[in-house]
Order: structure tokens, then sequence, then C-alpha cells
């Protein structure tokens, strides 16, 4: 017993020292799941720009079809819009900013996997994994929350009621 | 309404006279019998005519779940997540033969030790201790629980059989 | 002899401690913590640290485990072994061994969490449901290795705990000061009663009947992680019997190397006695002659056997690189321990001390002869020629090793009784004349 | 920031899409989107990312693009048609690009010169790209104490910089002293050649084009011979029989990637028959390796051995397409050099030379069918040009020239003679030179130590650097204005005539750097004059290279590209250029030549100059061009210094090679420190025993022992130039390489070389197995038994991915190991722990000797291991936490952020080819930029092994499915086998029964490595064949 408690006891203090993670559970995901919606630079609806005006989720994150990221839209594309749009709201005026100072938005990651997963959008998207599968109701959403655990669990939960592949190499290479 | 008992208590300081304590009470059925010892007797064991313990049942059970268990957790496992490892076949028996034998092993030890500890109402962290400290050094002791009616026969024959000490428990 | 006398003897060595066992406590601490020092160490910087020279990817850390492995083993053999064959000689010594061999499971068991690249993931290595879906691979002699292990710790904790219980019972009922209550914990409210001792008695034998095949079981899948696989010097059928034998060896010489010095601190004279000595002697060297035996048979098969891969190997082993430390380990397992077959020997209590310290010694070098040389010279010429040098973190963790279990069995003999009470009173019991050195 | 470094930067064009819009990236390379794909490589959850995880975690930013680029998926790699600029070969590359970053160079299938191989320095150019030792920006020196001389290098601005140059030339122009100007470039060719050759003349200054291995002797033989002072094209594809008299041709010598191409093309079995190769030098060499035959010669007589071969052709009268009076005046000239005369001297037999000039001149094969080259260590001492006029001669007779030596492709590279370098230190030293201007050139390195350039350099009042990696050279520098390298940079190359390379920047400059060019343009512009009227006036370099471009375009068609239908259309410019870019450039169809011999030529008493030296009581040093570093640039790569030599298997350093009886003779031992003394200096190195030495022959590798270049290279090695004779050859101008002699003091000190392979000899093993040609065309192969499995056969139900490897084209010159360290992230560990052998990489190539009757030397096998990916792998089922498997597609996967590091794995593996990481990986800023974010960085404390470029796999997979197809052969190619110049390596899907490498697995020289273990590689390997006898 004595032996055992030696054991554990070396093993609480390995869990301690390193705070070793769970590969299922990143640290950035896990913290901002508790923390609820991040402060983004610019105070962007997802919900106004799908519920109300209706963009489709690829006019701005354009490349999910043809690439494995699916990419925040330039500032390009928000001030092409908002030249003309709404152009005197505070907001917007933020983004006209960026874009005259041609600066890039530090948007604030939400969905982030480990550096180990391959995901790839496109993969994803062509075989008819909706958006909000993964990212939740953005429709409903100011700044977008994670909303699924994205863990290996959950993918694989997935992966398994598709039949789609459970071969490791699929992801981890 | 339960009957009034007492329970007296002889010491002995050897096994053997013990025994013949235990044998006399028994035939004279003066009450229930308990018996501490510093050690194991069989001598005592003949006398109380106690059965044979069902720890073993205990440990054939566990054996048996622990064998059970270490054919089909590893069965089930392969079959859950089918990977090929060295081209060997998913169901490999031999190597689960290995963590069958270990878990017949491990289940039966423990299926044995809990056994054991049911079976000897232990542990008891709270409760009483044995009435008297020296059954664990080196005298022999037995308890009878008895009517009051029956206290001087008991008495009578834990003088008899040589009994060092007799008093009654409170 | 009385079981008053018993008990009082061996009581007395809970009192509190001399001088020289706080001095030798110290020094096992100071080494425990070296060793943990140098782990952390290794795990923040890397396993680098070590002396690893590819392809020597296992070394001193695994040589660790198989030999604390390995010493575990004589214990068990005593203890349930030898109860099964009623040798009654055992009574004196089986206690201190069956502590020795839980202490030294724990230590092995820690090495391979040593050993392993990420420490702070072994846990990946038991079976446990999680959500990842993912199981072990039950075809990995490795997780034989844990299930052995684990098994056989958790047996032979049990094991010693069962015979403590009426012991720490009885200290119960005898010491008085501060740990008193710590006794009453541990002893489970243990009574005595005829109803009690039954099922003891029943279990006692059950675990003796478990823990015999399970022993040989246990370093039949410490060998089988050096058999199982296809490298030549450890590719072989006759690696589990000769590591069982190997094992009881180098553990026996352990009882030895422990028994002496501690029949000599706690006074134990009359309870461990030369005879006792000379019967472990005796079958240290019946082990010795098997694994001798075991050593040119593996020669021979390797001859025999026309492979050069196999030849290639235990050619290098002898007149290789390591040539040194190869006909060191067969004169420490072989040729001193024939010396036995001299009574005078067997009966000297120095020489066998100074014999069993060589074994330890030679035991420890045939793990580490039969890791390092096959691994150095095995397929493909191309990989050989390095030589594995280990750096100051492995001899601080080995040190710290021995540290951690000198610790655990200091303190135990401290506050246990390092002789069975029981069984000395039971062997007695009958027959208050008796002398407790006639428990032959 | 001017604007004239964006200037030449922006265009750029997209393999495969013939779209000419430009495309821009505006915004900083660090700026572009998906910041965490550069990221993705810093490991899994080791301890170091843990422990940062104790604090609470800054939120991870994602930066979008400003301006989304066209043509540019994030994620999706770009690739780029461009020239290696490593050296003067002028190889068509590939470069594939991320998130406007390079991450791997490949050789250019299109390209004539290499046609998709690429050698290890070409590939390492990325290191050079992102070596965190480049000169980071414009940099002046100051002097703080005028009195004692002290001086420190402070960082400038361009703006500020650039004015000093202009300042300082002006002032030396407009006193017509333009002459005290001095250039020093490497041997550029194309438009910056023109630009430097204008901007020289029109300011009157030098300019040398320097270049350590010029080849001197063999133009100045090929003058006096033919009157062409030219490096002929050599042909190997054409020549049944190869013999080389010291070119090291597969490593260094002109164009090592086209000629292994050729020469395996040549060697390949064909109707029962191959081309023979034979190596006379005295030192075997990595080319020499792969000889049938290696003769091993004592130095500086190779000439007599190709004199008595003309002896023996001429008195046999086997001569081909030679007029009879010539071969009479012929014969007079090599009167002297009988085989019997001349074997003692050689060190080769009287038969031997018997029958190569025989087997050299077998009228069976027809005229022309033959080459001999010569060049390398044998033919850079004293006799260089006599040498090289025999072997011109002998392939004259053998009529070999106009058709394997081929003068109508002769070498366009215009390099400047030793002699001329020489005259230009002179007048350094004699106080005539003002401005010294430095570019990507180490004289103080590699030239001859003797020949102190470094004091010569000291008496220059200003000089300039323009290098862009920091160097001996720069260090002396005043004024440094570091130019882009040449992934940055716009421009052009002419390795030979037709054949026109395009260069174009695959990505930003990575630091404050400037093209050549547009300083070049700038800088005459300031100056004024007749010069401006040829510069563009906007556009800098990249309009000056259009132009040139747009000059040169041939009326009509795009040459040799397009089909004869449209060769009548008129083609724009614009498409002419468009397509250019896409492919990496244009060829055009030459002329032939026609060569004589010259009349003078009779002159020379060929045999006085190929008189051999009388030999002395000490040493004879050879020094050699490195297969690594060549003349030295590339020792601040780490990949060069940490991939072991193929030959010696040394890393991290070179040594004084001798072999065991010699090192006997001193008292040496492997390791042990000796003095080497020369007449012209003294250098420390250690002792590497290398048993392919003739007697009395001691050598140093070039390359190694800088002082001043970068951490990686500094104090590694030893540099040998430091003891050669300065005094040039005399007939050619040529560097000295070979033959200084040396006494050899050994010192009581050990400073051991890593060496990753210790012994060379297999004991039977049968790793490397050879076959000879005899028992393949009798049919007396013999096939492995099939084995007997107790398991049951698993499926590969779609594709069973595998591997060929042919040990007979392989020639070990590293290229595939260089391309998985740069494919896979492999991670670079230094001279400690590779003294431990703990190389990371994936592949390693071993060594072999077996012996060889008919050769001097041993049979060389080279065998590149990998991971086999068995069907059944041993690796597999020992590890506990299924890390490692076998999946579907026959691929052995090596999970990493499952493995825990048990390393059981390794220990089971027969090959073992798995590697542990026992560190985090560290990769020095910028080099990380280099990393492919397509795999994954590995943490510390789990095992890693080959893949077979899962990641191309994947790629490829996809790539069928986007355009609805399955597989085809061809579609996927791991790193290794892309990158094999001799195209060794064949990957493919194993169930496609018309696949290359099913069809290879049937071959009759096909085997498994250590088969008798039953593991079922999925690499196949064919056997060496050997020639009989």
């Amino acid at each position: 017993m004595l032996a055992l408690a030696g054991i554990a006891l070396v093993a609480i203090g390995n869990l301690t020292i390193f705070n070793a993670q769970e590969p299922e559970a990143p640290a950035a995901t896990m913290s901002q799941e508790k923390s609820g919606p991040t402060t983004q630079p610019i105070a962007f609806s997802h919900s106004h720009h799908v519920s109300d005006i209706g963009i489709d989720c690829q006019f701005c994150h354009a490349y999910a079809r043809r690439g494995p990221v699916a990419g925040i839209p330039s500032v390009q594309r928000c001030a092409g819009c908002h030249q003309n749009v709404l152009s005197d709201q505070p907001e917007i005026l933020k983004v006209l900013e960026y874009w005259e100072n041609e600066e890039p938005i530090p948007w604030i990651r939400v969905h982030d996997l480990p550096d180990y997963v391959r995901f790839s959008h496109k993969t994803h998207v062509r075989s008819g994994v909706a958006c909000e599968n993964c990212h939740g109701n953005v429709a409903t959403m100011d700044a977008a929350i994670q909303v699924e655990s994205l863990s290996m669990g959950w993918c694989l939960s997935c992966h398994k009621d598709r039949g789609a592949t459970r071969d490791c190499l699929a992801c981890h290479y | 309404m339960t009957q009034p008992v007492v329970e007296l208590l002889g010491v002995f300081p050897c096994c053997a006279s013990a025994a013949s304590a235990v044998r006399s009470i028994r035939n004279e059925q003066l009450g229930e019998l308990v018996v501490y010892s510093p050690t194991p007797d069989h001598g005592l064991d003949t006398a109380l005519d106690a059965p044979v313990s069902s720890v073993r049942l205990f440990v054939l059970i566990g054996g048996l779940l622990g064998c059970a268990t270490g054919f089909a957790f590893p069965i089930y496992t392969v079959l859950e997540w089918p990977l090929i490892t060295g081209g060997k076949a998913l169901i490999s028996i031999p190597p689960f033969v290995v963590i069958a034998f270990e878990l017949t092993i491990l289940l039966g030890a423990l299926g044995g030790m809990a056994g054991f500890l049911w079976l000897s109402k232990l542990p008891r962290i709270t409760g009483e201790s044995a009435p008297d400290k020296r059954f664990t050094n080196d005298m022999t002791g037995i308890t009878v629980t008895c009517s009051p009616e029956q206290i001087e026969s008991v008495r009578t024959c834990f003088e008899r059989t040589g009994a060092s000490e007799i008093r009654e428990l409170p | 002899m009385t079981l008053a006398k018993i008990n009082d003897d061996i009581l007395n060595t809970l009192r509190p401690p001399s001088a020289t066992y706080y001095a030798a406590v110290l020094l096992a601490v100071s080494a425990l913590s070296l060793g943990l020092a140098a782990f952390l160490h290794q795990a923040r910087t890397g396993l680098g640290v070590a002396g690893y020279e590819h392809p020597i990817l296992w070394g001193i850390y695994i040589t660790d485990f198989v030999f604390w492995v390995g010493i575990a083993h004589s214990g068990t053999l005593i203890s349930a072994v030898l109860f099964l064959f009623r040798a009654r000689w055992r009574t004196a010594v089986a206690r201190a061994s069956e502590a020795m061999t839980v202490f030294a499971v724990a230590t092995a068991g820690l090495f391979p969490i040593i050993h392993i690249g990420r420490p702070w993931f072994f846990y990946w290595l038991i079976p446990y449901p999680n959500e990842r879906e993912l199981w072990v691979n039950f075809r990995s002699p490795l997780i034989w290795d844990v299930f052995a292990i684990t098994t056989y710790l958790t047996v032979s904790a049990m094991f010693l705990y069962l015979g403590l219980m009426p012991d720490i019972a009885a200290a119960r009922d005898k010491i008085t000061d501060w740990r008193r209550p710590i006794y009453r914990l541990l002893s489970f409210g243990w009574l005595g009663s005829n109803k009690q001792w039954r099922h003891y008695t029943a279990l006692y034998g059950f675990f003796a009947a478990l823990a015999t095949p399970l022993v040989i079981s246990v370093h039949s899948v410490v060998s089988w992680d050096f058999a199982m696989s296809i490298l030549p010097g450890w590719h072989s059928t006759i690696f589990a019997p000769y590591f069982v034998a190997g094992a009881i060896f180098s553990g026996l010489a352990m009882v030895i190397t422990l028994l002496v010095p501690m029949r000599r601190l706690f006074k134990l004279e009359p309870y461990i006695t030369v005879h006792h000595f000379e019967n472990l002697a005796k079958l240290m060297l019946a082990t010795s002659l098997i694994v001798g035996y075991a050593y040119l048979t593996e020669f021979f098969i390797a001859w025999y056997s026309g492979s050069p891969f196999e030849q290639g190997t235990f050619f290098d082993r002898m007149f290789g690189q390591y040539w040194g430390y190869s006909w060191m380990m067969f004169t420490c397992n072989v040729i001193l321990p024939l010396l036995l077959f001299w009574k005078t020997v067997r009966t000297s209590l120095k020489a066998l001390f100074v014999m069993s310290i060589f074994v330890n010694i030679g035991m420890w070098l045939e793990r580490y002869v039969i890791i390092v040389t096959s691994l150095s010279h095995d397929f493909d010429p191309a990989n050989w020629g390095g030589i594995y040098q280990p750096t100051w973190v492995e001899a601080a963790i080995t040190v710290g090793s021995f540290g951690m279990f000198f610790t655990l069995f200091l303190l135990f003999i401290k506050n246990f009784p390092a002789v069975s009470i029981t069984e000395m009173k039971e062997a007695v019991g009958h027959s208050p004349k008796t002398e407790t050195s006639e428990i032959v | 920031m001017t604007d004239y470094s964006n200037s030449a930067g922006p265009k750029r064009q997209e393999l495969g899409s013939a779209r000419s819009e430009v495309t821009q990236l505006e915004t900083p390379l660090t700026e572009v989107i998906e910041r965490r794909t550069f990221l993705k490589v810093i490991g899994s959850a080791g301890p170091a990312a843990a422990i940062t995880a104790c604090s609470p975690v800054p939120p991870e930013k994602i930066i979008p693009f400003v301006t989304p680029p066209q043509d540019v998926i994030p994620g999706i790699a770009t690739w780029y048609a461009t020239v290696c600029g490593e050296c003067s070969a002028g190889c068509g590359t590939l470069v594939r690009t991320r998130e406007g970053r390079a991450v791997k160079i490949e050789g250019n299938p299109e390209h004539p010169v290499n046609r998709g191989g690429l050698c290890i320095r070409g590939q390492s150019s990325l290191q050079g790209l992102y070596n965190p030792d480049r000169i980071p920006g414009p940099q002046r020196r100051r002097q703080t104490d005028a009195a004692t001389g002290l001086s420190v290098v402070e960082s400038t601005t361009w703006d500020e910089a650039q004015p000093v140059l202009i300042d300082r030339l002006r002032e030396l122009s407009d006193g017509g002293n333009g002459n005290r100007i001095a250039l020093i470039t490497p041997p550029h060719t194309g438009a910056l050649a023109s630009l430097i050759s204008s901007w020289t003349t029109a300011l009157g200054a030098e300019w040398i084009r320097y270049e350590p291995f010029a080849y001197e002797a063999i133009r100045e033989g090929s003058r006096r011979v033919f009157g062409r002072q030219e490096l002929p094209h050599y042909n190997f594809a054409q020549a049944e029989l190869v013999v080389s008299f010291g070119a090291d041709f597969l490593e260094t010598f002109q164009s090592p990637a086209e000629f292994a191409r050729d020469h395996a093309g040549q060697r390949r079995v064909r109707n029962g028959s191959k081309g023979r190769f034979i190596q006379i030098e005295p030192r075997l060499s990595l080319t020499g390796a792969s000889a049938d035959a290696w003769y091993g010669v004592t130095p500086e007589t190779e000439g007599l051995v190709a004199a008595a071969m003309i002896q023996v052709i001429i008195s046999e009268q086997r001569a081909q397409g030679v007029a009879d009076d010539l071969a009479v005046r012929i014969a007079e000239l090599v009167a002297d050099a009988a085989p019997e005369q001349v074997a003692n001297q050689t060190g080769i037999s009287t038969e031997r030379i018997r029958e190569l000039a025989r087997a050299f001149s077998d009228p069976s094969l027809g005229a022309g069918r033959t080459l001999a080259v010569g060049g390398g260590v044998g033919v850079s001492g004293s006799k260089a040009t006599a040498t090289q006029m025999a072997v011109a001669l002998l392939n004259y007779v053998a009529g070999n020239i106009g058709a394997t030596v081929d003068f109508s492709e002769a070498s366009s590279i215009k390099s400047s003679r030793y002699a001329d370098m020489l005259e230009l230190v002179e007048k350094m030293r004699s106080g005539e030179i003002d401005v010294a201007i430095i570019q990507d050139v180490n004289p103080m390195f590699n030239m001859p130590g003797a020949a102190e350039f470094e004091t010569a350099l000291a008496r220059v009042p200003f000089v300039v650097s323009l290098s862009s990696q920091s160097d001996e050279t720069t260090a002396q520098a005043d004024l440094l204005l570091p130019t882009h390298s040449a992934l940055e940079a716009w421009g052009d190359s002419n390795p030979r005539p037709g054949v026109y390379g395009l260069q174009q920047p695959v990505m930003q400059p990575v630091f404050d750097t400037h093209h050549m060019g547009d300083l070049l343009i700038e800088v005459a512009q300031a100056l004024g004059g007749p010069i401006t009227s040829e510069l563009p006036r906007r556009g800098g370099f990249y309009r000056f290279l259009r132009d040139e471009w747009e000059r040169a375009q041939p009326a009509g068609s795009l040459p040799s590209t397009t089909s004869a239908a449209d060769a009548e259309t008129v083609i724009d410019f614009e498409d002419y250029w468009a397509d250019a870019l896409r492919r990496g450039g244009v060829v055009f169809p030459v002329d032939p030549v026609e060569v004589k011999i010259q009349p003078q030529l009779f002159d020379t008493n060929l045999m006085v100059e190929l008189a051999s030296p009388i030999r002395q009581q000490d040493f004879t040093l050879i020094t050699y061009p490195s297969l690594h570093f060549f003349d030295g640039r590339g020792a601040n790569r780490p990949w060069l210094q940490e991939i072991p030599e193929p030959l010696l298997k040394t890393t991290w350093g070179t040594g004084l090679e001798m072999t065991s009886s010699t090192a006997s003779n001193l008292n040496a031992t492997e390791g042990q420190l000796v003095t080497v003394r020369s007449d012209h200096g003294q250098v420390d190195a250690s002792v590497i025993i290398n048993e392919d030495l003739v007697d009395g022959v001691v050598a140093i590798a070039i390359g190694q022992g800088h002082t001043n270049f970068g951490r990686y290279a500094t104090g590694r090695g030893v540099n040998p130039s430091l003891l050669l004779d300065p005094s040039p050859e005399p007939l050619s101008g040529g560097i000295r390489w070979t033959g200084t002699k040396v006494t050899l003091t050994p010192r009581q000190l050990i400073r051991p070389i890593p060496r990753l392979q210790r012994t060379f000899d297999q004991e039977d093993r049968g790793l490397a197995q050879a076959v000879s040609l005899t028992a393949l065309a009798a049919g007396e192969v013999h096939p492995e038994e099939p084995h007997f499995s107790l398991s049951p056969e698993h499926d590969h139900p779609i594709h069973r991915w595998g591997m060929s490897i042919d040990l007979d084209a392989c020639n070990g010159c590293n290229a595939c190991v260089a391309a998985c360290y740069a494919e896979n992230n492999v991670p670079v560990i230094g001279a400690d722990q590779m003294r431990r052998g703990r190389t990371m990489s994936w592949l390693r190539l071993e060594r072999f000797n077996e012996p060889n009757p008919g050769s001097s030397g041993p049979d060389v096998r080279f065998l590149p291991m990998l991971c086999q990916h068995c069907d059944h792998a041993p690796c597999e089922t020992v590890c506990p936490v299924y890390a490692t498997y076998h999946t579907e597609e026959g691929l052995n996967a090596q999970i990493y952020n499952r493995c825990v590091g048990t390393r059981y794995c390794s220990n089971n593996c027969p090959y073992k080819v798995r590697r542990f990481n026992w560190f985090l990986p560290e990769f020095e800023a910028p080099l990380q930029l280099q990393l492919n974010p397509d795999v994954t960085g590995r943490s510390d404390g789990v095992m890693e092994k080959c893949t077979f470029c899962v990641q191309r796999i994947q790629d490829g997979k996809e790539t069928a499915r986007d355009e609805g197809r399955s597989v085809r052969d061809g579609d996927v190619s791991p790193a290794c086998a892309q990158s094999c110049p001799s195209q060794a390596i064949v990957f493919g899907d194993m169930n496609d029964p018309s696949s290359r490498v099913a069809r290879l697995e049937n071959d009759a020289r096909a085997y498994h490595a250590l088969s008798v273990f039953n593991t079922r590689p999925a690499v196949t390997y064919l056997k060496k064949v050997t020639q009989d006898g």
C-alpha cells in the first residue's frame, strides 16, 4: 500500500510539475470555453451578418471549400462593403481605419485545434459537413464562441456516425 | 423481549486448555463462544468444529472473473477499434493468455482479500476491541455469551480447564 | 522461549531507534532525494541527458527495472513457495523478505516511468476508458508488464499486509507511544477471534498458492520484454526460466545483504540463526548453478543456430567492446558462488555478506550486459560501434532507487515487526520449551 | 526603405498557370494570414509547451490578409520555377512556398540541365536563405580609435550607406581613377553578367569572376589541343565506357545533378549489358565509389596513364577517325609513354593500362561511344594542363570529340583564372586598388593562405561587401550592403549555349537586403555618364532583365517547347515571358561545332610536361572539393554539417584522411590531432582513417576550417588552403589543389570527428546485395523464398504504397537525405549529439565494402536505409499504446502525439530506422521559417521515422479526388524519390500491377533487406550489378 501510495505520489508530482495536458483538452480551448465570448478588436456580429442580411458563411470565409483553412475575411472584403454601408458607425470606422492604414485586424482565435491535428475545411465541407456542425449556430451569435468541445472523442463520434475514416494517420501526421 | 445475557471471559495461558474449555462448553451447550488467540490453532478449530472457510469461494469467483475479463477485455478493445500491428491477427490469443493469467491471479487475490475482510467483519475501525490485550500477546481467551443462569456452569467449566483468570464482561 | 518473550523480543525492535539507524535513514533519504532531483532534471531537460547512444535505446533504467523486479522474487519465494513446501525455517526470514518484495517491486515499478520519453503520459499504458476511445495494445510485452507488475505489487502487498495484520494488532496492544493510533488504524480492528483466524489461515494459504505461479509469471513476463523481440541476444526461448532463476538468485543475495546487518542491529540472533543463512546459501548455490547453465546454453544455442546474427552478438558480448562487463558478470554470478559448496563459506556470515554483494553486482551486470550488448550489435553493422556511456543522471537515479528501497525498508523494520510474531508464536506455541533458533 | 527594394520583387508566376497578371503581396511576411500554420510545427504537448501553460495562456491571434493575394489559398502550397544559385551549373528548380515563405526546393523536371533531380547543396539553399548568420541589413565600419585602428561595425540604413559608396566611386571615376576599383563576384551569367560588364566598363573598373574551381586546366588543355579555351560538355548518356581521371562528376564537377542522371541512365542494365565506368585517382572519391573499378594512381600521374592509353591505341591502330598522318604525329607525342614505361611511375600495371586502352577504343562499340573525363583532385596539381591535354587527345583518338565530348554546348560560364585573381591581389598589395567590391565570394577563406589575400585586402582603403552571408571576407569590409539570395532575386542563368534559366524571387526578402542589380543600376544612375542610356529609367534590374530577354527573344515562336503546328505564330513577348517564367526558362537548339587538332600542339613536349615529380619522403596532400561544402560556401548550413559525408560518414568537421597503415606508422589513431606542415603553412587536423588512399597520400576536404562564417561553420574542421602553394599552375593559371608536400607530426590530443558509421563490413549479412552481369543475363538470380506466416494475411483494399531503390543507380550523393530533412522538419542536433549517434535523419545512407578483384579499391555499395514499412512490422507489435500500427494503405504509421517514448519499437526494428527525440528540437530563427507546415513538429520524448511522406500521399490523393479520377502512377512521390538525381528511388502503388514499383518488385534483381525475418517490407531493393572480371 505504501508502495502504491509512492507511485501515486510520484504520479501526482508529475502531473503538477508539468501540468500535463491531455490532448483532448488544449488549454486555450478550455479557457475560452469557460470564459465565454472573447473580446474581439471589433464588435463584429455574426448574427447580424448572417441572420439579418443573409450573407453566406463562405462569402467571407472564402477558402473553406478550397483549402484546409476557412480563412478570416481580408480587411479588403470588410471595407469593400463598408466603405459605402454604415460607414459612419464607430465600429465600422475602426474597420476602415485598419483599411486605411493597411493593417490587418488582430482577431482573437476562437476555434483552435492542437498542432498535431491536421484538419482540412475543404475535405469536410466537400463531404457535406455543415458549418454549424462544428461551429454551432453562428447565426445567433454576435462574437463567435466555441460550442463544441473539438476534442478527439467529439471528432470520432461524428466520424463513426458518418462512416468516415478512423485511421489515426488521417488526422495525425 | 430480549433475554438478558451476560458475557463471561476466561483467560487461558495455553491453547490446549482453552481447547478443552471450548469442548466442554460446547458439550454442555452453555452459550455462544468466541475464542481469541495470539495464533491460529488447529486444536481450537477442531474443538470448535469450525466449518472450512468460505474464502475459497471468493478466490474462485475472483479468479474466474479475472480469467474471463482477461480474455474478453482485450478482445473487446481490438474489435472496438481494429488496428493491425505486426501483421498479427486482431484476436491473437497467445498474448491475451498472459493478460488473462495475470488478471486471474489479481482478481482471485482481491476476491480472497475481500472475502476475508467480509467474512471476518473487518476492518473494524470503530467498535469494540478484543476484551483483553493479552490475547494478541500470549494468552488465549474465551468469551461465552449466555443467560445469567448459566454463568456459574461456565465459570466452573473455565476453572476446571485451567483458566488463569475469569471475569464477567460488562 | 515463551510466547510473551517472543512478543516482547520482536516488538522491542520497534523501540525508539539508535543513532546508527538515524544515520542509515538519513543516508537513504539523501540518496532518494538525489535520484528525485536527477529525475526532475531529466524530465524537464529531455531524456537526452542520459547516455543513450543510438541504437542503444534502452540502458540503465531498464537494467534497474529488471534488477529490482528480480530482487523482489526471492521474497515471494521464501514467503509463498517455501510456505507451500512447509519449510519451517522460512518463518524467521519470511517477513523481511516479503517487505523486500513489496519495496523492490514498488521501486521497480517507477523505472518504466523514469525510462519513457514522456513520463507525464505514463498512464496511457493503463487501459482506462477515455474519450479518445483508445485502448492499449495487449500484444505488447510492455502491457503484459503493466499487468504483471501491478498484479505482483498488489498481491504481494496484500500478502504482506495480511501477515502483518495480527502483528500490528500485537503492536497496538503493546506499544504505547504516538504510533498507537496508527497501529490501531492499521490493525483493521483485528481481534484474533477464532473466526478471523480461520479465514486468515485459509486466505494465507490461497495467497501462497496464487503467489507461487505469479512470481514465476512475473519474471517470465519481464524476460519476454526481451524474448518477444527479434533482437539477437534477446530473442531466446530459455529466457523465462533463466530470468526466474536469476531473479531468485539475486533476490536471495539481497535477502542476505539485508538480514546480516538487520539481525545485528535488532539483536535478532535468537530468531535468525546461522542455520537460516546456510539454507539461503544453499538455495543461492542452486540458483547460481541454474544461471550458469543458462549462460552456457545461450552460447551453445547461438553457436548451434548457425545464425550469423546470433553468433555475431554473442561473440561480441564476450570479446567486443563490452567484454569487461560480461566477464565480470560471469565471475560474480557463476564462479564465485561455487565457493558455497564449502560449508565453511555457507556458515560464515561475513563470507556470505561479501558474496551477496558480489552477486548483487553480478546480477545487475547481467541485465546490463543482456540489454546493452544485444542492442549495440544488432542486425545492421552500419549502426555498430557506439559505446553506451551512462551519465551522472542515470547514476544518480540508480543510487536514488537504492535510496528509495532502503528508506522504505528502514522505515518498515523500525515500525513493523520485521519477524513474523504470529508465525514465531505458532511455531513454539505447542511446546513452550522450543527455542526459536530451533525453528529450522 | 527606398522604393526600389520592392520594385524588383513583386512579379512572380505560379508554375502550371499561364496567367500573366501581377500577383502582389503587399503585406509584410510576418503579417500574412494564418500565423498559426507557422506555429504548427512548434511541437506537441511536451513539457516546454506545457510549462508555459501554467501561466494564463495569452489569447492566440488570427491575422487576416489586408488584401488577399490572388492564386494563394492559405494552407495550399504555391510553386515557383526558378534557378538554383548555389553553383554555376544552373539547375532549374521548383520552390514550394506556403503563405509567402519558401519551404522546399526541388529540381525542375522540365529543366534540361538537371531534369528533376537536385543535389544536396542546391536543396540546402533554403538554409542559405534563412541562415541566422546572414547580414541582416546594411552596416558600416566606424573607426573608434584612429591611433590603434580599432573599429566597430554598426548597423545603418540603405539611405545612408548607399551614398557612401556612390561618393567614393564618384571620387575615383571623376578623377579618372576608375581602374582603381575592383569588383569580385562569382562567375555570373545572363543579364546580371551583362549589367556588371557594362558597369565595370563604364567605370573602367576591374571585374574578377572568382571561382575557386574554375577548371582553368581543362580550358587551357582544350585551347592547346583544339584551339578552344572552353569547358566542353560531356555527354555521359552516350558513353559505353567512361574513364574518369579524377573527375568527381557525381559530386561537384561542373554539373553533378545532370551528370548523375545521364550517368545512371548509361549504366542501367539494358539487354544484358550496361555501360562501364573506370575511375583513376589517388583517393577514392564518391564518384570513384560508383565505378566498376577504381585504380589508385600515384598523384599527378593520371596524365601518364592517359598518354599510355593513347600510345596503345595508336600503336595497335585502334584509333577511330584519325587521319594517318595525324596519328603518326600523335604517336610521336606520346612515344615515351608505353605502358611498360609508365606503369612503375603511376602504380597501374602494364596489363591494366593495355586493357583499358583496348576497351576505350573497342571498335565493336563504334566511334564516339567512350568518354574520358579529367578533372577534380588528380588534375589540379602542377601537371594539370598537360593531363587535360592528354585526356583531350585520348578522347580525340577514340573518336569522342563531337560525340561524347561536345564543344557546341561548351560552358558559357566565364570565370576568371586564379592567376588573374593573383594579379589583382598583387595590385591590391601594391596600393593600386582603392575600392574593392566583393559579392558572394570568400577568397579570404578559399584562396591559398600563402597568397595572402588578407594582407592585400587590408591595404585596400575601402572594401565594400555585397555578400548576403557573413564570412571571413565580409568581416574585412568597411561597408556592407547585403544583397538578396538567389531565392529572393530576379535573374537568369545561361550555363551553356541554348539553355536560359529564368530566376524569379519566390518570396519577400527575409532581411533588409537589396538586389545586386538594383544596386548597380542605382549607383550607375547616380554617377551618370553614358551608361545610363543603357539602363532602364525605372523598374530596376527587373526591367533590365526583361529588356534583355525581350532583345534575345527569337523571332516567331516559343522555341523548342511548342509544336511545329504553331511554330509560325508570332508570340507576343508577354506570353513568351510568362511561358519562360512558368517553365523556369527557355531552351534553344544549338549548332554543332567542328573541332580540329591545333598544329601548335605538336610543338609541345607533352611527356616532359607530364613527367612525374620525384617522390620525396614526405606525404603528398590531396585536397578535394567537398560534396557538401563545395569550396566552403555550404559550411554554414546546418543540414550540410549534420548529414554524414557519404564515404567517410563524418559530420560537423573535416580532418586529415590517412590509411590505417600510415596512421600506425605515425603512431596516430583515429581522432588524434596531427600537425600538418607544408612549405606554405601549417594546420592541426584530426586523423580520419580512410583506407582508400594510395600510399604516401593524405587528404583533406575543402570547405571547413572557417574562422568567421557563422555559428554553424566557425571553428570546425580544417582549412587545407592554408597549406597550398600559392603559385598558380604555370600553363593554365589555376590553383594547385593537389600535390603539396607535407610533413606530419602527431600531437597528444584527441579531437575525434563524429562518424556515423564505424564499420563498412556487412559481415555477409546481405544488406546491400549485388549480382554479376553474367549471372543476371543467365538468369542465375536467387529469388527470395516465400516465407510462411502463422498470422492471417491482411488486406490493402485500395492502395498499398511501396518503394523500390535501385542500388545500381544509387551513387551515394545524399540528395535524398537532404530532401527528407527539408520535407519532414527533421531537426539538426549538432556535433555533441551526433557523437552519440543520435542523428534524427529518417533516411540514412549506409556504405558497405565488398571485395572487388578488378579494382585497387573495394566494391562500394550504398544502401539508402529508411523505414521499410513492413507488412509484418516488428515495431508495431511491441508498442504498448498503438502509437505505431499498420494502415490499410500499407504504411507503418507513427502517431507522434500518442507516443509515450518507450523506445521498444526501435529496439525491435531490424533496420534501426526509428529516431527518438532526446530533446525538444530547436530551429534557430529564422530557420524555422523553412519548416514544412504540412508536417507536425515532434516534441521531445517521442519516436519518429520515415512516413513515406504521408503528407504528399494525402496531397496526391486529394488532387486525384479533386480531379475526379483515381491516383495514377507518379502522382505521389516522396521527397527522397523526387530529389534523386539518378532516379534510383521509385515510389508508387503496389496494388496497381502496371505501376513502376509493382513491376520492379518482380524484377530479377529485387530483394528485401533482412528478408530472413519475414518482415515483408514495402521497400524493395534492386541488387547492384557488378561487371565481370
